[in-house]
């Protein structure tokens, strides 16, 4: 039997006060196992401490007892003490006598008799703990960032800088995502290329950094610091390695189709790049609309180039690669405006989303970022925009404010005139939620300097009347309906997380809100990580946010990565539930009860194994298997028992 | 009035701490109550409850995080179904089921964690003794 | 030298047991002829007073089936565990109270009650139920006493080993006898019968799914069960995970779950217990966080008879062994 | 294939074209609707306060006849009954103890009306499950250019647990105009209010909501509207007479029951109609599309 | 309203504030008065407080003042205003729910004999019974 040594601290009077220290004294010493009982005034500290260490070796103790505070509190102290002279942390138990008990009994007799039962059953335990080693796993120093929007630029360069390796993978041909389409950036007014570009250039240059662009996440296994990831490069037909990017293919291209990055204003070729300053600004051939895929004939495009970078049989690829953290940065799509029955369903040409407007302010954009309405090109003289369309809206649409329609509807509607000095913006709103550094100032100057209309109220209906967009509406401070007859209509629809990103959590095995949202493992503390150890979340897949708040968030998610890669080992909790062979029959009960897929059924040797770094150490698998092969160390069957039993002793 | 022995387990992320959460509050109750931590409710088997019973135990408590809220995702639903079994198989082995009651406890609620005390020890007293019989 | 003397004697059975060494059929003329049988009671006329003649540890062994449920039955294992050098029990009723042993759910005033006066071909109107003593033209009659709780045999006396088994397979009855003959015994107490649990050597593991889910309980009656396919996974309970080994799968091989007449591994202390959390932990795993606790009572309750279902077996080598009555 | 029918009081009355005309158009894509032997009035107005059950008995017992005569669909075709009755279902498959205590007033009755028993249906979902192409293949008379508004009333579609398309861009009729061979006219009022029973006596409101719905439908180039609700028809055609008693110089648009087009189009017997009743006679248009 | 009017507990928690409530079963405190409800009014021209007002004065407890009201008798009832709501409430059952208020008082709105008889007969019977909605039957 083991040499148990029980410590009893007074803690001053907190604990002496009601528990009668010496009958808890007494009655320890009798208990079979333990060899020593001691008690002290404040067991924490160094004298505490020491009086632990001398009679550890003075009494060659081989697992201790300390009946003290909650282990909340001083369980790694005291654990730590024995590490100092040599005797396994996990050899020492903490019996709490003060928060459950001492503290909340007032009677004394009571109190002595629950802390003498806990010490008790605290020794139990101590008798059957293991020595632990924590688990040591060895760190893939590479990170995977999934998409290539800012966030995911600003997470991969940060990582880079840091000296990792990154790899970025982003689905469309370019990266830049959302923010390479907006025009100007609020509070500031500056424009979004213009900063963002040089941060593009930056990722396709930097040396850490292995850009993979149309490409998409196929399968992931692994764990924190390990994880075994495959990337599936789609076709481009296009040799990147031959082309130049000199264009020549796309000036020649016949077939057009409807630009995705000018929302639908302007034409493409079916050989394309998203936007001229596209990075890698190399084309890719869209199959479902190129004419030689279709019909057989052209290959124009194939004719022209003189590199012969042109490849039509070209595949999709695998590329497999092994990394250490995952950062999950794919972003958000914006709400269809064909999802707002009473405002058009998207039948009317110059009702248009947020981000269509954008191109239209856009320099880049297809009328050069002077205000046109899509009907016929004209000035419109008077624009509606509706902020709230289907976010704030449970009954109908999403429950969740979609957090930048505030502000960029307010620049909206500032840029709106400064194009068209004679056209009136309205703007009808709900609330105004200019949280943010300038943000409040940006809204007053609006008010103040660009005369933009604030309307408090809904709109309940637009429709077409001739070649005007009817907007039918109230002001609730006016107490009254409004009719707006104006020439267009900006509706800025709530944003939700991009499409796919459902079945990429699957992949990922992390969770996701009801509205489709990634979670987080902690809202206030946690807010960059996921509930699986190694990935980690940036930008609006995790929730709508603006530019300075997904680069902040970016920037942290990028910390937390190189923080996970300072450490050559991670060293992992012991506390876990292992398979005994000898009595493991693979019935698979805990392989079901496993949240974190840490036990896998090995068929042909017919058990479970376990992979002890994925294992929390939750204990459901021990009380699920029915054969008493799955026994979580140091919270063992016997153990448990054992410590029922000396609660119920007399 | 007899004084009950109730074992109880309790899981270490949140009926624990609001355990903690009761003292460092200073609130009080009765202590017939006396628990083990365990890192989740779903570590405790139907096994040791029994066990606990025919130890001497006039009542068995359980807590845990509240449903959504277990630290390790879904351990406490497991508690949950396994608890219900249980209780279902308790009247069939003649003990009340009200000897066994599961309650989710959040680190924050140490009020609650001292009515939930005082609640079932109260019960359990009015359950009366279990007298168990192996012969 | 002479031949090692056998025991074999029953107590609260079904006689199965028996049958079983029987169904050695010509194994049985190898151990014939390798003891001499000195006590057999379904077979062969040996008395009571035969036993007792006998020197303490003459016999070799005592193969004893059954649950211990009278004095009778309770002074004769004694008797044998004082003639003999060791005790089998053999068979799931001596091992771990079997089907007799369901009788632990009511006491001996209610079966007295319903056997004697309740069932509907009982005319007993003056509610006599059996005495242990009774007079009769003078002379007292004496029967043994009905206890009010099945027994297993090592809670009654001291057992050596344990045969597991409603009844014992034949194979794993040989390699008992032989290593007794033999004497290359394992640590005493031990069970005869490997240590792994039904699924290791169930025919159909490979149909197992990578995760178990029960979202549906079915009883074997209302489903036309795949005979190839792993019960749990067609939702009907199987008790094989919990159930020791050895039995030969011969319920799974006709298209029966297993209900546990083998008793629990080794380390497991309660049977019933156990395998009530393995079914439990895989029921309705899928949108258990969206379940609200009508909807799990819902699930739970459609295991009509939890007790008898996962103490089938056991019950009175559970921990509570019975049914506490009031 | 056979439907119940359960008709309500203004369709044996003011809406008699209407009944008339849907029934021989039902007939001729192969429905027989038949009507129930018992029928009560489905009180109207489907009684928005959560106390007052005495209104859904009513209702109630009419699914119950409804459920006894073994049809699985109960057609009605004017859209306040058909409001009423589904809310009625809907309200009682939403609270069991509700409709125990209403079961409770019917006594009498053999039958227990659960609420998925029977399928309230209007007649434009029973087109469309007859098929559109069904209908497309019935018409006789193919006309050119007849601009049809349709107007849908708020019946269909409101509330949404009740509503037969969506309650802000439905399309269902224009879908059946569209099958019958005549054109849509777009306009954006046409699911917007009449101002419903509000003509008894504050006709002004009906007065301006006619104008606006009218006026709008003949800016958009209508020459026809078609509706479905005998109340509708009352404040758009009707009401029309009066408002160009007060101002001769407002333009008029005939008015007529959807299953009234269907039926010319269809090449139905002419004597169904009866074109007095009408206040906007349409006989000037239809005569000049070649339909009469 | 160009009076000046006290908010109270006790005007929140009045015996008229919970019988709208118990009327119409609709938790007027959803309302976050986006007005959706007005904008889509095709009757509010005709009322006298329009319904996003309405609702708000259900929040503050001023029900006396919308027992007074015309605004539930100028509504249809054409239900367009619950099926605009972003949060679920039900404005068409409040505005029944006050209309059941008064009449439960012994309140008639219309007097039915006053209605013309000429147009008595015209008029088709759904919309007769409908109004008769606004007197006690």
């Amino acid at each position: 039997m083991k040499r148990i040594g029980v410590f009893v601290c007074h803690c001053g009077i907190n604990i002496a006060a009601t528990v009668d220290i010496e009958s808890v004294v007494k009655d320890l010493e009798d208990y079979p196992g333990v060899v020593l009982v001691q008690d002290y005034k404040y067991m924490c500290s160094d004298p505490g401490q020491n009086i632990i260490k001398e009679k550890i070796k003075s009494e060659r103790l081989d697992g201790i007892v300390v009946a003290a505070c909650s282990p909340t509190l001083h369980e790694n102290t005291f654990r730590l003490t024995c590490k100092t002279v040599g005797m396994n942390p996990y050899s020492c138990e903490i019996a709490n006598i003060r928060e459950q008990c001492s503290w909340v009994h007032k009677n004394k007799d009571e109190a002595t008799l629950k802390a003498k039962l806990i010490i008790r059953s605290i020794v139990e335990k101590a008798l059957l703990d293991e020595e632990l080693e924590p688990v040591q796993v060895p760190v893939i120093r590479k990170a995977l960032v999934l998409g290539g929007g800012i966030a995911g630029i600003q997470a991969a360069l940060s990582i880079a800088n840091s000296g990792y390796e990154v790899i970025l993978v982003e689905k469309q041909s370019s990266i830049g995502g959302r923010m390479a389409q907006l025009s100007e950036t609020f509070p500031t007014l500056d424009c979004s290329q213009c900063i963002l570009t040089p941060k593009m250039v930056d990722v396709a240059q930097h040396e850490k950094i292995r850009l993979m662009t149309y490409s998409e996440l196929e399968d992931i296994s692994g764990f924190v610091g390990n994880f075994k990831v495959k990337i599936r490069q789609k076709a481009k037909y296009v040799d990147w390695d031959k082309c130049t990017g000199c264009g020549l293919c796309i000036e020649k291209c016949p077939k057009k189709a409807p630009s995705e990055f000018d929302q639908g204003l302007e034409k493409r070729k079916a050989v394309f790049t998203p936007f001229p300053q596209a990075v890698p600004n190399k084309p890719v051939i869209d199959h479902e609309n190129c004419t030689y895929f279709k019909t057989g004939k052209c290959q124009l495009c194939k004719i022209v180039c003189s590199f012969d970078a042109v490849d039509f049989d070209e595949t999709e690829t695998f590329v497999e690669e092994e990394v250490g953290a995952i950062v999950v940065a794919t972003g958000y799509d914006v709400y269809p405006v064909l999802n707002m029955d009473e405002y058009g369903s998207g039948k009317l040409p110059d009702v248009i989303d947020g981000l269509t407007f954008e191109r239209i302010l856009s320099s880049s954009g297809p009328t050069g970022g002077e205000v046109r309405r899509p009907s016929d090109g004209t000035v419109p003289k008077e624009i509606v925009f509706i902020k709230c369309v289907g976010s704030r809206d449970p009954e109908h649409h999403f429950p969740y404010c979609s957090k930048i329609c505030c502000m960029y509807t307010t620049k909206h509607a500032m840029l709106y005139k400064h194009r068209v000095h004679d056209g009136q913006p309205y703007i009808f709103y709900m609330d105004v939620r200019a949280g943010g550094k300038g943000y409040e100032e940006f809204y007053q100057r609006a008010q103040e300097e660009d005369n933009v209309i604030f309307l408090r109220g809904k709109v309940s209906k637009v429709y077409q009347d001739d070649d005007k967009v009817v907007v039918c509406g109230i002001d609730t401070i006016y107490g009254r309906n409004v009719e707006i007859r104006a020439d267009m209509v900006v509706l800025a629809m709530a944003i939700r997380p991009s499409k796919g990103v459902e079945e990429l959590t699957r992949l990922l095995k992390i969770a996701i809100d009801q509205n489709g949202f990634l979670t987080e493992a902690h809202p206030k503390l946690r807010p960059v990580e996921s509930l699986s150890a190694g990935i980690y979340l940036a930008g609006c897949a995790q929730a709508p946010k603006d530019i300075p708040d997904t680069v902040a968030q970016a920037s942290a998610t990028a910390s937390m990565v190189s923080n996970l890669f300072s450490q050559e080992y991670l060293l992992h909790d012991p506390l876990i539930t292992g398979v005994n062979e000898d009595l493991c029959s693979g019935c698979g009960v805990c392989v079901s009860v496993c949240p974190y897929d840490a036990r896998k059924l090995n068929k042909e040797e017919g058990i479970v194994e376990v992979n002890e770094v994925l294992c929390e150490g939750c204990g459901s698998c021990s009380a699920a298997c029915p054969s008493g092969a799955a026994q979580q160390k140091n919270f063992t069957d016997t153990q448990l028992s054992n410590m029922v039993k000396a609660i119920l002793s007399e | 009035m007899f004084d009950p022995k109730i074992v109880a387990f309790f899981c270490k992320w949140c009926t624990s701490a609001g355990a903690d959460l009761a003292g460092t509050s200073r609130m009080t109750y009765k202590p017939n109550i006396v628990g083990i931590r365990v890192m989740c409710s779903s570590r405790v088997d139907p096994e040791h409850i029994l066990n606990a019973f025919k130890n001497g135990a006039e009542g068995v408590l359980i807590g845990g995080c509240h449903p959504g809220d277990c630290h390790y995702q879904s351990g406490n639903y497991k508690t949950l179904k396994r608890i219900t079994l249980l209780k279902k198989m308790l009247n069939d082995l003649g003990i009340d089921k009200n000897r066994l009651r599961l309650e989710w406890i959040s680190a924050a609620e140490g009020k609650r964690f001292t009515q939930v005390m005082d609640e079932f020890t109260d019960e359990i007293k009015k359950l009366g003794k279990l007298k168990i019989n192996q012969l | 030298m002479a031949k090692p003397k056998v025991a074999f004697y029953w107590c609260a059975s079904c006689g199965g047991c028996e049958e079983a060494v029987v169904d050695l059929a010509e194994d049985i003329l190898t151990v014939t002829d390798a003891v001499d049988i000195v006590l057999w009671p379904v077979a062969l006329d040996f008395k009571k007073k035969d036993v007792e003649a006998m020197q303490d540890n003459e016999i070799a062994v005592s193969f004893i089936n059954g649950a211990i449920r009278t004095s009778e039955q309770e002074e004769m294992v004694n008797l044998l565990r004082k003639k003999s050098g060791l005790i089998v029990a053999f068979g799931s009723c001596a091992h771990i109270g079997g089907i007799p042993g369901l009788a632990n759910f009511s006491n001996r005033e209610e079966i007295f009650d319903y056997v004697y006066t309740k069932t509907p071909s009982t005319m007993n109107p003056a509610k006599t139920t059996p005495q242990t003593n009774t007079v009769v033209d003078g002379y007292e009659l004496e029967i043994p006493e009905f206890y009010n709780t099945v027994k297993t045999l090592d809670q009654t006396i001291d057992v050596d080993y344990y045969l597991p088994g409603c009844a014992p397979p034949p194979d794993l009855i040989m390699n008992a006898v032989m290593a007794i003959l033999k004497g290359e015994l394992p640590e005493k107490g031990a069970v005869l019968a490997p240590d792994k649990s039904l699924c290791d050597t169930c025919p159909r593991n490979d149909s197992k799914p990578e995760k178990l889910m029960m979202n549906e309980i079915k009883r074997p009656h209302t489903v036309e069960m795949d005979p190839e396919k792993c019960f749990l996974a067609e939702g009907v309970i199987c008790l094989g995970p919990a159930t020791r080994s050895g039995c030969g799968e011969r319920c799974i091989n006709a298209n029966m779950p297993c209900r546990g007449c083998f008793g629990p591994v080794k380390g497991v202390s309660d049977f019933g217990a156990k395998s009530l959390s393995a079914i439990a932990s895989i029921m309705g795993i899928e949108g258990e966080e969206k379940m609200t606790d009508e909807d799990i009572q819902k699930l739970v309750d459609q295991i009509a008879d939890p007790a008898g279902l996962f103490y089938m077996y056991s019950l009175p080598s559970s921990l509570l062994r019975r049914k506490v009555m009031k | 294939m056979q439907v119940s029918y359960y008709p309500g009081c203004t369709l044996k009355t003011n809406a008699k074209n209407f009944e008339t005309s849907a029934l021989a158009v039902l007939d001729r894509l192969g429905v027989t609707a038949q009507e129930l032997e018992d029928w009560y009035c489905c009180g109207v107005c489907f009684s928005q306060a959560s106390d007052n059950l005495m209104q859904q008995i009513a209702p109630i017992r009419t699914l119950v006849k409804a459920k006894e005569s073994g049809n699985p669909q109960l057609l009605t075709l004017c859209t306040m009954c058909y409001n009423t009755l589904k809310r009625s279902v809907e309200f009682i498959k939403a609270d069991e103890e509700k409709l125990e205590t209403i079961h409770k007033f019917m006594d009498r009755e053999a039958t227990r009306f659960y609420g998925d028993e029977v399928d309230v249906i209007d007649v434009l979902s029973l087109i469309k499950q007859i098929g559109l192409d069904k209908l497309k293949e019935a018409v006789v008379k193919k006309v050119k250019n007849l601009k049809i508004a349709s107007y849908y009333g708020c019946m269909l579609l409101r509330p949404k647990e009740i509503a037969i398309d969506s309650p802000d861009d439905p399309s269902i009729m224009e879908d059946i105009i569209l099958a019958s061979g005549c054109e849509n006219v777009y306009f954006p009022f046409r699911t917007e209010c009449c101002g419903s029973y509000q003509i008894v006596n504050e006709p002004d409101i009906v007065k301006t909501r006619a104008k606006k719905i009218i006026g709008s439908a003949l800016k958009n180039g209508a020459d026809l509207m078609v509706i479905l609700c005998p109340l509708c028809y009352y404040n758009l055609d009707e009401v029309q007479a009066e408002i160009r008693k007060e101002d001769p110089r407002f333009q008029t648009l005939p008015v007529l029951y959807i299953t009234q087009l269907l039926a010319l189009l269809l090449g139905l017997d002419l004597d169904i109609h009866d074109f007095s009743l009408h206040s906007v006679d349409p006989r000037p248009v239809l005569k000049r599309k070649g339909l009469l | 309203m160009t009076k000046k009017k006290a908010i109270s507990s006790r005007k929140l928690t009045s015996e008229d504030a919970d019988q709208l409530h118990d009327i119409s079963g609709v938790n007027v405190y959803a309302c976050y008065q986006c007005g959706n409800c007005s904008a889509s009014c095709p009757a509010v021209e005709f009322m006298d407080i329009p319904p996003h007002l309405v609702i708000r004065l259900a929040q503050l407890g001023f029900i006396d003042e919308l027992i007074e009201a015309e605004t539930p008798w100028i509504c249809a009832a054409c239900i367009t205003c619950t099926v605009k709501c972003p949060r679920g409430v039900d404005i068409a059952k409040v505005m029944e729910g006050l209309r059941q208020i008064v009449l439960r008082r012994d309140f008639e709105h219309i007097n039915i004999r006053e209605i013309d008889k000429k147009l008595r007969e015209k008029l088709p019977q759904i919309a007769l019974i409908g109004n008769f909605r606004k007197t006690i039957l």
